[in-house]
């Protein structure tokens, strides 16, 4: 258990607020490791392409360069990469296109953390993962 | 009579400002609860979510305050959620009007106790209109459909909506009855959509389809530049 | 013309609907934000703020989250406290027309960088009016102020309000310069007032008080019962 390699993560979100919250409940998962943060699509795909994070956090309302368009150019450079979208959006539309653009997972930021959590421990494992509200709206 | 002509213009040119003015609080209203608020209490989410783990293993004593702030916090975010609802076409905006169509039409089909089918038929390609086109078509089939729900008494309803490149036509049908014509004034929404409908220089007519039921049928021509 | 005048009436009921509508709204959307919103939120203030004095004590390793949620908290509330304001007029109900209207004036004569002193004088009892007449003069009396700050290039100015036993006269009084008449449809605070006032029943003049500044005089009558 104690062997097992840390998930590392790249957490996306324009809110500074969100990471940081974000960042203080991951910071404590035994398994878990922040190991780089961006604020905007491009700066994102930056780190993605410097960090090889296992699992990308990603917000869909970025300035700059939106999410989705994000996620699009991140799987063309690396189609295994493992993406979990985690928005407030929670029209079914916003994630069918996530899920169209190549993402394992879905969670709406009124979810209760934990089923974050949970959601990347499934995507990491290369499974789908969508949080409960959204799975009932699709 | 042509001063009476011009306090119709005056008059005609009120209403729609007025329209206009509220569709740009609303919108206004739903971006700050959405994006301000929405995010600040996913914040707080996870804040306090991260010290009731703390403090189970560290400071027993913390865990209820810290499931309480949780719970507030839940309780908020499901009120943001409802106004957000009536805020609603602010949507047309992020998702653009077919989608917001689409979803606004599967609310409809999936809500419970409805027994009214309704149907979308979109030719032409949505995303070529410019405000305030894509609000006032969303406003329009909304109107339309609530009607159909309220007094109708229909079982099917169609709504077409046809893009070309110098017009857009909406038909807005129903299978239900309706006594046509509707006594002035009996609500204000159907005068609100021709008011809408005419402030871009469009149409709008009502009659009964075969069916005996309401047939909306509204034109809207399309600025070449 | 007898038609015409009939849409003239269809009209002006459409508008007075439109209005009324909106305040409604306003004032639903208000109320969720200040009774269930601001009550959340005060909660989770005083929850933040115990966790905090107990983690300092007993679990210092909590303190910066638990503080983290205060700020963000705060943060929430300037944000509900900005979008009430928007909605203001839904005071109205709450605090009843006069007590509103001070409050009203007061932040306009401290507001920074105003140098628009505004006065105001009312005879008679404000409580005995019934709605819809508190929030409309809430509201002319809002849209005057807001020319006069705009348009006015005054000093001072004063609202004047008199309840008699059959009618409310309110004076907007201002001592800039004004030159009447106005373009017509330059904006829509005007005829947003005039509307709101026909709608009463009642008469809204424009002239040049002795100073050149603008003086908007109205006269709405009550209905006795
Ligand atoms: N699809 C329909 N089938 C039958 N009757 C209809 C239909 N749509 C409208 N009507 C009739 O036309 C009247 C006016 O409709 P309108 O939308 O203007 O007002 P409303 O729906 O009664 O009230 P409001 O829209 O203001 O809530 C309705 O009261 C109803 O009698
Ligand atoms: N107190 C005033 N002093 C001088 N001019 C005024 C005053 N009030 C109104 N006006 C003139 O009358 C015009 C119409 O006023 P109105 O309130 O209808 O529109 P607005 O203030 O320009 O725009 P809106 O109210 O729609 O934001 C103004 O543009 C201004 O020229
Ligand atoms: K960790
Ligand atoms: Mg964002
Ligand atoms: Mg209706
Ligand atoms: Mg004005």
């Amino acid at each position: 258990m104690t062997s097992e390699p840390k998930i590392t993560l790249l957490l996306v979100d324009d809110h500074a607020m969100i990471r940081e919250g974000y960042r203080s409940l991951l910071k404590k998962q035994a398994r878990l490791e922040v190991i780089t943060e961006a604020s905007d699509g491009a700066e994102a795909y930056q780190r993605f392409k410097d960090m090889h994070p296992d699992v990308v956090i990603m917000d869909l309302s970025l300035p700059k360069q939106g999410g989705i368009e994000t996620i699009t150019r991140i799987k063309q450079r690396e189609p295994l990469a493992k993406i979990l979208v985690f928005s407030m959006h929670q029209n079914p539309i916003f994630a069918l296109q996530a899920l169209n653009a190549g993402t394992l997972g879905y969670v709406t930021k009124n979810s209760a953390p934990e089923i974050l959590l949970q959601a990347i421990y499934e995507v990491y494992a290369g499974r789908h993962y969508l949080s409960p509200d959204m799975a009932q709206a699709l | 009579a042509s001063s009476q002509q011009q306090l119709l213009n005056e008059r005609k040119q009120l209403t729609y400002k007025l329209i206009t003015l509220q569709d740009q609080e609303r919108r206004y209203l739903a971006r700050e609860l959405h994006d301000e608020l929405g995010q600040c209490l996913a914040a707080i989410n996870a804040l306090a979510a991260s010290i009731t783990q703390t403090a189970e293993q560290e400071c027993p004593v913390l865990v209820d305050e810290a499931k309480n702030i949780s719970r507030i916090n839940d309780h908020i975010m499901q009120t943001v959620r409802e106004l957000l609802v009536k805020l609603r076409p602010a949507e047309v905006d992020e998702l653009g009007l077919e989608a917001s169509l689409n979803s606004l039409l599967s609310e409809w089909n999936t809500r419970a106790g409805r027994k009214i089918h309704y149907c979308l038929m979109i030719k032409g390609d949505c995303a070529q209109l410019a405000e305030p086109l894509p609000m006032t078509l969303f406003r329009l089939i909304q109107e339309g459909i609530t009607n159909i729900a309220k007094h109708a008494h229909a079982s099917s309803a169609t709504i077409e909506l046809t893009i070309n490149s110098d017009r857009v036509t909406l038909t807005i049908s129903d299978n239900g009855s309706a006594e046509l014509p509707f006594k002035p004034n009996s609500g204000m929404g159907l005068l609100g959509m021709r008011e809408r409908v005419s402030a871009l220089g469009g149409q709008l007519n009502l009659e009964n389809n075969k069916s005996g039921g309401l047939r909306v049928h509204i034109t809207i021509p399309l600025q070449k530049n």
